[in-house]
C-alpha cells in the first residue's frame, strides 16, 4: 500500500467512522435509558432527510433553515413515537416494546413509499458547506472535516448532559427504576421525552449529514444505516456514549481498510463488520467500553 | 369415563380431523389457497422453532433467517438434476461431487436440517456466551454471514444469481405434515424435564445453574434443535418456491417470524401456530387494499404500499392492546375444553408426564 | 382457508369473453420497490394508449411482490388461478421472476419480463420471455466499445455481488474484455460491493492504485450513482462503463457534472429506433411531467405492447395461444428496438451506446446483435 | 478439628480430612476491594455452622467462592474430597452442595412442584430422545421423581400448595420452597443464605425448627448466613464471624456472643431483644 | 388519640391487583410527628398501603388524604413533592449510578445547593460507611449498605412524612439497633413516621401507635406498647406464646 493510498484511506475511514459514530451515539443513548433498541431510529434518519429535501427544495427555504426544521420535525416525531408506541409498553415485556418498535419502523418505511413513492431522489448539497477539497494526490469532501467536528462537539455535549446535569442523573435512574425514580419526584414521562427529543434530534443531524455525504434520498436509507450504526453501538458497548464513538471509527476504518488491504475481499464487507463486532463480543461480552453488568448473587 | 381416556380420544379425534380436512384441502381448495397454507405452514415452523428459543428458554437470538439459508441450499442442491445444475451454474460450474449428487426429497431435506443444526452448534458454541441484546445481535450477524459466504461462494451456491429448477413440492400433506410432526416433537420437549429445563434457565438463569443445570450444554441443545426446524423450514421453502437465492435470508426475514412468535405469544407454541397461519393469510387477505375500488361508482385507484402500512398499524395495535400477544404463555389442552363443556374432572394436575 | 372461496367464484362469473386481463407482479414495497414502480409507470402508460385488443378491453391487475420471492410466488399464483388473467407481466429482479416462472408455467400461462436479465429467469421455461438482453450480451457490448472505440487495455470492475445482473455482466464482460485484450491479466482489479452500500470510497481507492484505463461498473443506478460521482471526486478520469440500469434520472442528476460516462441501453430520442420509441416519449413526459424517461418505464411499456400484439397476431385471448404467438415474435417495433424474441425467449436486438455530455445523455453509437 | 491424618501427598494431605466441606485460605477480591480474605473453614458433617458479619463483610461472596459462582483469586475449596475450586456451580451441586439465596430466586413461571421437580434433571438417566418420544424408560423415572418431590412438599408442608404458582406463594412459603428446592438436589450439604430474612420472630422460631428438622431428616451439613441472632445462637453449633473480609472469631454461640471484637463490629452492646 | 393533629387521613381504602383484593376497606390515621407502625403477616398488604399512599397503586375505592388535602389519585411525583416520601420495600437503589448520584437524586426536587451539600454531609455521618463509597456504583454494595443508602436517600428529600417499608431488613444486629436509633433521632427532629417492620417488638417499642393488618383488614390497633403487651399479638407476631 502506498503512502498516499493510506492517507487518502485514512480520509475515507474518518468521513464514514465518524459519520457512524455520530448516529451510534443517538442508539446508545435511548437503548441507555430504555434499555430499548429503537428500531424508529433507523427511520428517523430518513425523515430527516426528507424534510430537509423539502425545504430546501420545495419550500425553497436556505439550508440551514431546513436543516433546523429537519431536527424539529424529527425530535417532535420522536417524542411521539415514544408517547404511542413505546409508554403504554413500560410494564411489557421488553420483547413486545421491540416488535412495537419494528412496527414503527415498518409503518414510517411504507408510509414513505406510499406518501413519497419508492424513487429515489437527489439530496442537493450547498455549497457553503459542501466541496471538494485537494491535498496533493488526496482528495475528500469538507465533510470529511466537518462530521467528525460534529460528532465530537454532540459527543462532549451529550456526555456533559447525562454525567453531570441533574437531567442526566435522572435518565440514568428511570433507565433502571421508573418506580423508584418517580419516588424522588422525577417525572419519568418528561425524562423520558427528554431522552427521545435528544436522540431523536441526534438521529436528525446523522440523517442529514448521511444524506450530505450520499445524497441520494429513499425511503428505505435508513435501514442500511440504522443497522451498520447499531453494530457500532453495540461494538463499543450499548449504552456508553464514548463507546458509541469509539465503535463508529473502528468499524469504519475497519472497513474502509479491509477492502484497501484485501480487495478480493470487498464482498464480505457487511460481513466483516459482523465479524469485527463477534470477535469484539467474544473478549469483551458487553463491547469494548460497555459497563459489566454483573448481577450480584 | 375418566378424563385421560376421553383426552385420548378426542386426540384421536383431532387427528382423524386434521387428515380428513388435509385431504378435502387437497381436493378442493385451489392452487392459491393450497400455496398459502403450505406457506404457512412453514412460518408455523419457523414460528415453533424460534419460539423455542426466544420463548421458552428465553435467548435473544435472530440467527433464524441464516439457518433457514442453509436448510435451504442443503437440500436445493441435494435434490437438483445433474442436468439442471450443469444449467443454472453457467458462471462458474458447481464443484464436484456436488454436480452428479440426486437425492430423493424427504433424507436430502433431513438432511438439510441436521446440517443446519451442524451450523446451529458451531455458532452457539461462542455465542451463546453472550446474554440479551449482545446475543441478538451476535446470532444476527451469523446470520448475515452465512448469507454473505453464500452469496460470494459462487461454485458452490452460484451465488446471487440463485438457484432454480428445484424440485417442487405441492402437497398440503409434506407440509402440513412436517409442520404437525414439528409441533408435535417441540410439545414433548416443552413438557419434558428438558423443556423445564429450558424454561428455568429462561426464569432465573443463576437459580437453574445451582439446581445443577448445565447452563451451556441446554442453551446449545435449544439452539441447536432451533437451528435444525429453521434448516427444515428452510428447505421447505426452497421446495415450495422452487428457486432460492442469498436475498431471500435477510435479516428481515427473521423479524417477521419474530413477529409471528410475538404475535402468538412469547411461551405459546399454539400462539405460534395460530399467529403463523394469520400473519402469512393475512398477507395475502389484505392485497384488496391495493386493488382499485369502487365506491358507489366513485374509483379510488389503487395505492401501492398501502398493504403494508394497514399491516404495520395492526401489527402496532395487537401488540399495544394484547401485549402479551394473542396467546399469552397458554396453550391449546384438552382439559381447558372439557372446562368449557363442563366434563368433570378429577384433581389430577399433570406435570411433565405428559396426559 | 382465507376467504378465497367467494372470489375465485367472481373471477369465474365475470363474462370473461369481454375483457382480456393482464397480470402484473412488480415490487412495489421492499428492497426493490424503485425498479417496481418506475416499470409499473410504464405499463400504465401503455395501457392508457392502447386499451383495447381484439375489441375487448384490457384490464390490468398489480399485484405487489414486496421484493420477497415467496410473495411472488403468491402474486403469480393469484394471477394464474384467482384472476384467471390470460398473460403476465414480470418482474424486476430476476430473483423474484424466478419465483414465478415455474407457477405460470405449470398453468400454461406466459409470462413477459420486463428488465430481469440474468440468462437463468427463460432457461427451461418455454413460458418465460423477456424484452431486455441478457446480460451475456450486454456484457460483451460494452467490452467491445472499451476495446474498440475507448481503445482500452487494461479495465477494472466493481460489482455488486448481492445482484446477478451486476455479477452475470460483468463476468461476461471480463471474458470478452481479455479475449479482446489477448490478455489474461487485462482485469487490473475485481472490487465487489453489496446493493444498499452507499459508501464506496475504499474500492475506488483500490482501483485508483491500479490505474486501470476503463472502469466497468454495471448496477444499479442507486448506488452506481453514488460510485461515479465519488470516483470523479477521488480523482479517478478513466471512461466508467455500466448497463441499461443507468438510464435513469436519478443516476443523471450524480454526475451530470462528469465526463467518460458510457452505458449501453436500448433506445435513444434523438435515435429513434422504431416509430414507437418517439411515441413512447411523448406520451411519457405527458402523463409523467417532472420526471425523466427511464429504461425501465420504457421497457415495462414494451412489455405491455408486445403483449397486446401477440394477442392479437394469435387472434384468441386464450394463453396458449398467446404464448405461441410470443415465441413467433420477430422483427417487433418496440419503444426500446426491434425486438426479436430467440428460442430462449430472449430478445436479440440492437444495443445503444449512451455518453453523458453537458448533463445530458446523449448518443454514442448503437451495436446490432450478431 | 485439627485432626489432620495424612492421606495421599502434596498440599491436600495437610488438610483436615474429617471435614466435608474445607476452604483453604480462600479471598476473593473485586477490583480493590478484597472482599473475603484467608478465609479457613472447615466444617464437619452434620455440623450446623454460622457464618455472620456487619453488611458487608464477605459473606455472601463466600457462599459465592464455595458454590462456584465466583472463582477465588486465591485458595482451595475441598468438598468431600474433592477439589471443586472453579468448577461450575452444577458441577458443584452434583457433587452435594446446595444453596438458597439471600434474595428469593425461584422459577416464576412455574408452579411449586415444578420448582423442586427441576433439581431431578440432573439425575435423569433417560435420554433426550427417549423423553420426546415419551418412552417407558423416562415416563417411568419421571413419575418416579414426581413421587419423591410430592413426598419431599409433604415434609417440608408445601403439599397442599404443589400446583399453585410459586412466586403466588406468600414470603415465608417461598424460602421454604427455595430450602426443598435445593434439598430436592439430594445435597450431602446446603448454604443457606440469610433464610429468616423478612420473617418475623414468629415465623423465624418456626424456621429454625424447620432447619434443625431436615438437618436430622436428611443427614445434612449446613452453613448458613443470619443477621437474627435469635436463630443463629439458637441452632448454631459453630459460628464464624467476618468483617471485612477478615476472620475475626470462630468459636461456640457463647464464645462469640462473649467475644469483644464481635460485639463491637456486630453485635453492639448487649441486647436485650437477641 | 384525638388531640393530635392527623396529617394523614386514609379511610376505607381498597386496592387490588388484578383480580387479588389485597387491601379491602382500611382505615388509619397518622398524626404529626408521631411514630405509626404497620404489623401484620407476610401478604398482609402492608407494603400495599404504603404504595397506595404514594400513589404507586390505584386505589380502587377510599380515600386518601394528606393535611386535609384529598391525594387519592394523584400522581407520585406530586405527592412526593408535598412531603410523603417511601423508602421502597427492597431498597430499590439506582444500581447504575455512584452513592453519591443516589444522594442526589433523593434531592432531585430541591434547588438549594448548599444545603443538600450540607444533608449529604449530614447522611456520612450517620452513616459512615457510605462515605468510604462515595464514588462506588450502589450496584455492588453489600445489602446493608443499600439499606442505608435508601434511608439516606429518602431523608434527602427532607420529607415531612417518611414512610418505611421494613428498613431493617438483611441488617446486622449492630445496624438494626442503628436504623432504630435513627428513626428516633429524625423523629426527634420532628418528622412523622410510617413504619413497616417485621421486627415487631422493636417496632411497637418506638412506636407510638400501630395498626395489625391481616389479610387485608386492619384487625387490631392501639399504642405500641399497648399492642406489644397483648397476647394476641405475642403469639402471632413476636415468637412468644
Ligand atoms: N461483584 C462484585 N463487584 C464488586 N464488589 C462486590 C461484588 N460483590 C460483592 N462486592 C463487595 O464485596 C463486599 C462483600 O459483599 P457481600 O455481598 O459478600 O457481603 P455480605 O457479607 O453478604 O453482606 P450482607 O449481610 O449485607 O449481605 C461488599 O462491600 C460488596 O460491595
Ligand atoms: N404486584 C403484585 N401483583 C399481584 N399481587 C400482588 C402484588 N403485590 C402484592 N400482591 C399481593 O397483595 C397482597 C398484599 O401484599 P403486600 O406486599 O402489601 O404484603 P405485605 O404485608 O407487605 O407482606 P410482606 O411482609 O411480605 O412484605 C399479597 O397477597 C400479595 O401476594
Ligand atoms: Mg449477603
Ligand atoms: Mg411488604
Amino acid at each position: 500500500m502506498t503512502g498516499e493510498m493510506f492517507l487518502q484511506s485514512l480520509a475515507n475511514g474518518i468521513s464514514l467512522g465518524s459519520l457512524y459514530a455520530l448516529i451510534a451515539i443517538g442508539y446508545t443513548m435511548v437503548y441507555g435509558i430504555l434499555r430499548l433498541i429503537n428500531f424508529a431510529h433507523a427511520d428517523l434518519l430518513m425523515v430527516a432527510a426528507y424534510v430537509a429535501f423539502y425545504g430546501m427544495l420545495v419550500f425553497t427555504m436556505p439550508w440551514w433553515l431546513s436543516f433546523l426544521l429537519a431536527i424539529v420535525v424529527t425530535a417532535l416525531l420522536g417524542v411521539t413515537i415514544e408517547k404511542v408506541a413505546y409508554r403504554p409498553l413500560r410494564e411489557a415485556p421488553r420483547i413486545s416494546v421491540l416488535i412495537s418498535a419494528i412496527g414503527v419502523s415498518f409503518l414510517l418505511e411504507n408510509l414513505g413509499i406510499v406518501a413519497i413513492g419508492a424513487r429515489p431522489k437527489s439530496f442537493p448539497r450547498p455549497e457553503e458547506i459542501v466541496w471538494n477539497i485537494k491535498l496533493g494526490d488526496i482528495s475528500f469532501l469538507s465533510l470529511t472535516i466537518i462530521i467528525p467536528l460534529i460528532t465530537i462537539v454532540l459527543l462532549v455535549a451529550v456526555t456533559y448532559m447525562v454525567n453531570k446535569t441533574k437531567t442526566g442523573i435522572a435518565m440514568r435512574a428511570v433507565s433502571r427504576d421508573f418506580e423508584t425514580a418517580s419516588l424522588m419526584a422525577v417525572d419519568v414521562n418528561k425524562v423520558v421525552s427528554t431522552t427521545f427529543v435528544v436522540g431523536s434530534g441526534l438521529a436528525a443531524v446523522g440523517g442529514i449529514m448521511w444524506s450530505l455525504q450520499y445524497p441520494q434520498i429513499d425511503p428505505l436509507m435508513g435501514v442500511f444505516p440504522g443497522l451498520k450504526c447499531f453494530i457500532a453501538a453495540v461494538m463499543g458497548g450499548i449504552g456508553s456514549i464514548p463507546g458509541a464513538m469509539l465503535g463508529g471509527f473502528v468499524l469504519g476504518m475497519g472497513e474502509v481498510f479491509l477492502v484497501a488491504l484485501l480487495p478480493e475481499l470487498s464482498g464480505y464487507r457487511d460481513a466483516f463488520a459482523f465479524v469485527i463486532l463477534i470477535f469484539i463480543l467474544l473478549f469483551k461480552p458487553t463491547g469494548i467500553l460497555g459497563e459489566n453488568v454483573v448481577e450480584k448473587v | 369415563m375418566d378424563r385421560q381416556r376421553i383426552k385420548s380420544l378426542l386426540t384421536l379425534g383431532l387427528i382423524v380431523l386434521s387428515c380428513l380436512v388435509l385431504y378435502l384441502g387437497e381436493e378442493y381448495l385451489g392452487k392459491f389457497n393450497t400455496r398459502v397454507l403450505n406457506l404457512a405452514a412453514i412460518f408455523v415452523i419457523l414460528g415453533a422453532s424460534m419460539n423455542l428459543v426466544l420463548g421458552f428458554t428465553g435467548m435473544f437470538s435472530l440467527g433464524h433467517a441464516g439457518f433457514m439459508c442453509v436448510g435451504a441450499y442443503v437440500s436445493a442442491i441435494l435434490t437438483m438434476s445433474p442436468e439442471s445444475k450443469e444449467m443454472i451454474y453457467f458462471m462458474e460450474p458447481i464443484i464436484s461431487p456436488l454436480d452428479k449428487i440426486h437425492w430423493p426429497l424427504f433424507p436430502a431435506i433431513i438432511t438439510a436440517g441436521l446440517v443446519a443444526a451442524l451450523f446451529g452448534f458451531l455458532i452457539g458454541f461462542p455465542a451463546l456466551r453472550l446474554r440479551d441484546d449482545y446475543l441478538a445481535i451476535a446470532t444476527l450477524g451469523f446470520g448475515e454471514i452465512i448469507r454473505i459466504v453464500v452469496t460470494n461462494a459462487i461454485s458452490v451456491t452460484n451465488g446471487s444469481l440463485g438457484l432454480k429448477n428445484i424440485p417442487p413440492i405441492k402437497s398440503l400433506w409434506v407440509y402440513w405434515g412436517f409442520a404437525i410432526a414439528t409441533i408435535w416433537i417441540l410439545k414433548q420437549l416443552i413438557n419434558s424435564s428438558w423443556g423445564y429445563a429450558f424454561k428455568a434457565i429462561r426464569d432465573n438463569e443463576i437459580a437453574a445453574e445451582a439446581m445443577g443445570i448445565d447452563i451451556f450444554k441446554h442453551k446449545l441443545l435449544s439452539f441447536t434443535i432451533g437451528a435444525f426446524f429453521a434448516g427444515l423450514a428452510g428447505a421447505l421453502m426452497g421446495h415450495l418456491i422452487t428457486s432460492v437465492d442469498p436475498t431471500m435470508f435477510r435479516f428481515l426475514f427473521t423479524f417477521q417470524i419474530l413477529l409471528i412468535i410475538v404475535l402468538g405469544g412469547l411461551g405459546s407454541l399454539t400462539g405460534s401456530v395460530i399467529a403463523g397461519v394469520l400473519v402469512t393469510v393475512m398477507m395475502e387477505a389484505l392485497r384488496f387494499v391495493e386493488q382499485p375500488m369502487n365506491f358507489f361508482g366513485l374509483t379510488i385507484p389503487g395505492i401501492p404500499g398501502m398493504r403494508m402500512v394497514i399491516f404495520s398499524l395492526l401489527l402496532l395495535a395487537v401488540i399495544l392492546f394484547y401485549r402479551q400477544g394473542l396467546m399469552g404463555t397458554r396453550e391449546f389442552n384438552w382439559d381447558w375444553v372439557l372446562d368449557k363443556l363442563g366434563v368433570g374432572r378429577r384433581k389430577e394436575k399433570g406435570v411433565g408426564v405428559d396426559g | 382457508g382465507c376467504g378465497g372461496g367467494g372470489a375465485e367464484k367472481q373471477a369465474a362469473q365475470q363474462p370473461a369473453a369481454d375483457v382480456i386481463k393482464i397480470g402484473v407482479f412488480e415490487p412495489l414495497t421492499g428492497t426493490n420497490a424503485a425498479g417496481g414502480e418506475m416499470t409499473v409507470e410504464g405499463i400504465k402508460l401503455a395501457n392508457q394508449l392502447f386499451p383495447e385488443v381484439n375489441g375487448k378491453k384490457v384490464e390490468l391487475v398489480i399485484v405487489d411482490n414486496k421484493s420477497e420471492k415467496q410473495e411472488a410466488a403468491n402474486a403469480v399464483e393469484r394471477l394464474v388461478s384467482k384472476d384467471k388473467v390470460n398473460v403476465i407481466i414480470g418482474s424486476y429482479s430476476s430473483s423474484l421472476s424466478m419465483a414465478g416462472g415455474p407457477i405460470a408455467k405449470e398453468a400454461g400461462i406466459p409470462v413477459i419480463g420486463c428488465s430481469p436479465t440474468n440468462p437463468a429467469v427463460t432457461l427451461g421455461n418455454d413460458y418465460y420471455f423477456r424484452v431486455c438482453f441478457i446480460d451475456p450480451f450486454q456484457g460483451t457490448v460494452m467490452a467491445n466499445y472499451a476495446v474498440e472505440k475507448l481503445g482500452a487495455k487494461t479495465a477494472a470492475i466493481i460489482q455488486d455481488v448481492q445482484q446477478d445482473y451486476s455479477v452475470g455482466l460483468s463476468n461476461y464482460f471480463e471474458k470478452s474484455f481479455k479475449k479482446l485484450t489477448n490478455n489474461d491479466n487485462a482485469i487490473v482489479a475485481k472490487v465487489n460491493y453489496n446493493s444498499g452500500d452507499k459508501d464506496f470510497s475504499s474500492q475506488l481507492t483500490t482501483v485508483k492504485a491500479k490505474n486501470p484505463d476503463v472502469i466497468f461498473a454495471p448496477g444499479n443506478f442507486l448506488e452506481c450513482g453514488i460510485l461515479v460521482e465519488k470516483a470523479r471526486e477521488l480523482g479517478i478520469n478513466a471512461p466508467i462503463l455500466g448497463g441499461d440500469t443507468w438510464e435513469a434520472e436519478e443516476f443523471l442528476s450524480r454526475v451530470k457534472n462528469t465526463k467518460d460516462i458510457y452505458f449501453s441501453t436500448h433506445f435513444d430520442a434523438d435515435h429513434p429506433v422504431t416509430e414507437m420509441s418517439n411515441k413512447f416519449m411523448e406520451e411519457y413526459k405527458k402523463a409523467y411531467p417532472g420526471k425523466q424517461v427511464n429504461a425501465f418505464g420504457a421497457l415495462g411499456f414494451d412489455t405491455y405492447i408486445l403483449a397486446l400484439d401477440a394477442i392479437k397476431r394469435a387472434g384468441s385471448a386464450d394463453p396458449k395461444a398467446i404464448r405461441d404467438a410470443l415465441a413467433a415474435t420477430k422483427d417487433f417495433q418496440g419503444a426500446t428496438g426491434i425486438i426479436t424474441l430467440d428460442a430462449n425467449g430472449d430478445a436479440t436486438k440492437t444495443a445503444i451506446i449512451k455518453k453523458v455530455v453537458d448533463g445530458k445523455f446523449a448518443y454514442e453509437g448503437k451495436v446490432d446483435p450478431k | 478439628m485439627a485432626d489432620a491424618r495424612k492421606r495421599g501427598s502434596g498440599w491436600m494431605a495437610n488438610l483436615p480430612s474429617d471435614s466435608i466441606l474445607v476452604t483453604d485460605n480462600i479471598s476473593m477480591q473485586f477490583g480493590g476491594l478484597k472482599a473475603v480474605s484467608n478465609l479457613q473453614l472447615n466444617i464437619a458433617p452434620r455440623q450446623i455452622v454460622g457464618l455472620i458479619g456487619p453488611n458487608g463483610a464477605g459473606k455472601t461472596t463466600a457462599f459465592n467462592m464455595i458454590t462456584g459462582v465466583y472463582k477465588p483469586t486465591e485458595g482451595r475449596v475441598i468438598f468431600d474430597g474433592h477439589d471443586i475450586t472453579g468448577r461450575r456451580p452444577n458441577q458443584i451441586t452434583e457433587l452435594g452442595i446446595a444453596r438458597t439465596f439471600q434474595n428469593i430466586r425461584l422459577f416464576a413461571s412455574m408452579t411449586v412442584l415444578e420448582n423442586v421437580l427441576l433439581s431431578k434433571h440432573v439425575r435423569l438417566r433417560a435420554s433426550l430422545l427417549e423423553a420426546v418420544l415419551g418412552l417407558p424408560r423416562y415416563t417411568r423415572e419421571r413419575r418416579q421423581h414426581i413421587e419423591e418431590c410430592m413426598a419431599l412438599l409433604e415434609q417440608v408442608q408445601l403439599a397442599d400448595v404443589a400446583h399453585e404458582k410459586a412466586t403466588a406463594l406468600p414470603y415465608g412459603k417461598q424460602r421454604r420452597l427455595e430450602i426443598a428446592r435445593a434439598l430436592a438436589t439430594q445435597p450431602k450439604m446446603i448454604l443457606l443464605d440469610e433464610p429468616a430474612a423478612g420473617m418475623n420472630p414468629q415465623e423465624s422460631l418456626e424456621l429454625m425448627e424447620f432447619i434443625a428438622d431436615i438437618r436430622e431428616r436428611f443427614g445434612l451439613t449446613i452453613l448458613m448466613i443470619e443477621h437474627h441472632m435469635e436463630v443463629v445462637m439458637g441452632i448454631c453449633e459453630h459460628i464464624v464471624v467476618l468483617d471485612h473480609g477478615e476472620t475475626i472469631a470462630k468459636g461456640t454461640p457463647s464464645e462469640i456472643q462473649n467475644n469483644r471484637q464481635v460485639i463491637e463490629a456486630y453485635l453492639g452492646a448487649v441486647d436485650e431483644s437477641a | 388519640m384525638g388531640r393530635w393533629m392527623k396529617v394523614l387521613k386514609i379511610e376505607d381504602l381498597h386496592v387490588y391487583y388484578g383480580g387479588i383484593h389485597a387491601l379491602k376497606g382500611i382505615s388509619m390515621e397518622v398524626p404529626e410527628n408521631k411514630i405509626v407502625t404497620l404489623v401484620g403477616a407476610n401478604g398482609a398488604g402492608k407494603s400495599t398501603t404504603l404504595r397506595a399512599v404514594s400513589g404507586l397503586v390505584p386505589a380502587a375505592g377510599g380515600r386518601i388524604t394528606w393535611r386535609g388535602e384529598e391525594i387519592t389519585g394523584s400522581k407520585t411525583v406530586d405527592i412526593v413533592k408535598k412531603g410523603i416520601t417511601l423508602v421502597p420495600e427492597g431498597r430499590r437503589i439506582f444500581a447504575n449510578l455512584t452513592v453519591l448520584e443516589n444522594l442526589h437524586m433523593g434531592a432531585y426536587a430541591r434547588t438549594d445547593k448548599e444545603e443538600i451539600k450540607k444533608d449529604i454531609n449530614k447522611i456520612y455521618e450517620m452513616f459512615p460507611r457510605l462515605r468510604e463509597r462515595e464514588w462506588q456504583a450502589a450496584g455492588t454494595l453489600s445489602g446493608g449498605e443499600q439499606q442505608m443508602l435508601a434511608i439516606g436517600r429518602a431523608l434527602m428529600s427532607r420529607p415531612k412524612l417518611l414512610m418505611m417499608d421494613e428498613p431493617s431488613l438483611g441488617l446486622a444486629p449492630l445496624l438494626v439497633k442503628e436504623v432504630f436509633r435513627i428513626i428516633k433521632e429524625i423523629h426527634s427532629q420532628g418528622m412523622t413516621i410510617l413504619l413497616i417492620e417485621q421486627n415487631a417488638r422493636a417496632a411497637l417499642q418506638v412506636a407510638d401507635y400501630g395498626y395489625v393488618l391481616e389479610t387485608g383488614r386492619i384487625v387490631l390497633q392501639g399504642p405500641g406498647q399497648e399492642l406489644a403487651a397483648n397476647a394476641e399479638v405475642q403469639k402471632a407476631y413476636l415468637g412468644r406464646s
